[in-house]
């Protein structure tokens, strides 16, 4: 686009690290490196090494937060053993525990995506229909479309299953 | 803690003791997720290996725990732990046979079977590892929050004016359609009140049904059955049929049509062979409704 | 669960700062240090002392955010040398126009309101977490108490969502 020699990079180089630290700080919701790159005028490469070097120091460095690459995005989260005085500060409350069968068909579904309620009732030997609806209506599984050959809706995880399990990709599973 | 013997110290998690019938150990099949689940946790309560041996072993308390299969139990359930019971009995009955009496062709349908068997089970088993690892990886996600802060005020007054661009009556068309209930599953209240279901009675119809027709599936012999209690009545007094020895299981592929053959004479009576066992000490009643109508059937 | 002698602080000594950390990173608005120590069981002065330690590490450290006690309220702020980062991030991906799936919750916060999340969730049949974060931000829905029953924060929409939709009172819908 820009000739990006040597104008106007927003953001001098050696403050790469704070710079994303700022946006990060600001975000919502999990950022990918793509993203993050456009906001700072980096490379995509240069930026994954400067988070992957920021997760490091967080955690060399003791701190009660850490920066974690989750469904592919990057984002702040509150260290793990300090959730007993965190929990408080949050306005949503703890997430219900999921139920065996929503385990299994959760399961059934993150493996053999995109896949027919059929599918997954077959490969628990019991019907799966309101487990599926519970977890398509916590957002966890999603329609992805029509079986081609019966016509059957097929399903999916979701992103937010990925952010939920803290994962970057169903392949980690 | 107290020596109330209602505490049961070596429970397992996911085979418990109610401790309420006097008989002692009683499988709650509601705690398991359709057969599977049940033959797994069988088997590794016996601390087996998923194999034939193991499947022969757990065969008899499988079978026993389906009369326990609960009242308001949809017919897919059941049906799904059926299917399982019977391809069960016949690996145990084919086990039981002498070799030659086995003809190839049905010896490699039941190896298949058993086979097909095994390989749902060792999937099945699989998936609730996986399960069990998420539920970990869930649990312990939980406990991290995400920041997810609202933008400090210099920021926020920096976004643009919203624009909603539809009218009114869009937006109202809109909450309709969104707030528009989405189809349920239909909930069948019959259950509710089911009537007592004797699997004498039921055996009775069996009986006379086979003895007729010589040959059987089991779709047919319940096709007309009001209800899922007597559906698993009636699968109940083919066991007991079967026990005595005067009917034969056929089942061509795993879950498949079960087909059954009258193997009796004539001379066998309803009261030699099916036991109260099932019905326990039941007061004699009216005619079941579905022998009477049973006549007019074929 | 067991009895640890000392009377089981929630936060053991050396992890004072950390623990402050992870509350200051969740927090929605300025924490003062009363409400902090409270939150970590440590003495009001120690905490200040700790958070005046982690403010004086973040700059030098030249982190891209920093700890500020504005008003007896103490939050993370971006630094101001990377404002136009931020600001360019802002900007970036904000449209005046309202996506659908934004619309539609708005729609059925609107109808519905007061109206909790998990009941917005389970009407449209999808995890609105994100969207209506986004419709906080953007000034159209806001928080209206507690359910009663449930404790579960209520939501409704604003004066700014009637003013933007161009009707005086809700009783338009």
């Amino acid at each position: 686009m820009t000739d990006q020699v040597e104008e106007a990079l927003p953001v001098p180089f050696a403050a790469l690290r704070p710079a994303l630290e700022a946006v990060l700080m600001v975000a919502d919701q999990p950022l990918d490196e793509l993203t993050l790159a456009t906001a700072v005028s980096y490379p995509a490469a240069e930026v994954a090494a400067a988070l992957a070097a920021l997760a490091a120091e967080y955690d060399d460095q003791g701190r009660g937060f850490e920066l974690r690459n989750v469904a592919g995005g990057w984002r702040y989260y509150t260290r793990e053993e300090f959730a007993q005085v965190v929990e408080g500060f949050v306005l949503e409350g703890q997430q219900a525990r999921l139920t065996q069968a929503a385990l299994e068909t959760l399961a059934v579904v993150a493996y053999q995506q995109p896949v027919s309620r059929a599918r997954v009732s077959a490969v628990r030997g019991v019907n799966v229909d309101g487990v599926m609806r519970t977890l398509i209506s916590r957002g966890l599984v999603e329609e992805a479309g029509q079986d081609g050959e019966h016509g059957a809706t097929l399903y999916r995880t979701t992103s937010y299953f990925l952010e939920r399990i803290g994962i970057v990709s169903i392949d980690e599973l | 803690m107290s020596h109330d013997a209602g505490v049961s110290e070596a429970e397992s998690p996911e085979i418990s003791e109610t401790g309420e019938t006097g008989g002692g150990f009683e499988l709650r099949l509601s705690n398991f997720e359709g057969p599977f689940d049940l033959l797994l946790s069988l088997i590794s309560k016996h601390k087996l290996d998923v194999t034939e041996i193991a499947l022969a072993e757990v065969t008899v308390e499988f079978i026993a725990h389906i009369k326990r299969l609960p009242d308001d139990g949809d017919l897919e359930e059941t049906t799904s732990f059926l299917l399982v019971a019977a391809t069960l009995l016949d690996l145990k009955a084919a086990r039981l046979l002498p070799q030659g009496d086995v003809e190839d062709e049905e010896d490699l349908a039941l190896l298949e079977a058993r086979d097909l068997l095994f390989a749902r089970l060792l999937q099945y088993r699989a998936y609730k590892q996986v399960a069990s690892l998420m539920d970990r990886k869930l649990q312990e996600e939980s406990r991290r929050y995400p920041r997810a802060v609202g933008l400090e005020d210099r920021f926020a007054t920096l976004l643009p004016e919203v624009l909603i661009g539809i009218g009114l009556d869009q937006f109202a068309a809109l909450a309709a359609k969104a707030m528009q209930p989405r189809p349920e599953l239909q909930l069948n209240l019959q259950h509710i009140h089911a009537p007592t279901v004797s699997v004498r009675e039921q055996g009775a119809v069996v009986m006379d049904r086979l003895r007729r027709s010589g040959t059987m599936t089991f779709r047919a012999l319940c096709g007309d059955s009001p209800d899922t209690l007597t559906t698993v009545a009636r699968f109940l007094s083919l066991l007991e049929l079967f026990r005595e020895g005067v009917v034969a299981f056929d089942q061509m592929t795993p879950l498949g049509e079960l087909t059954v053959r009258w193997t009796g004479d004539d001379t066998v009576d309803v009261d030699d062979v099916i036991t109260d066992e099932f019905d326990g000490a039941l007061p004699p009643e009216e005619q079941d409704p579905s022998e009477a109508r049973e006549k007019t059937d074929d």
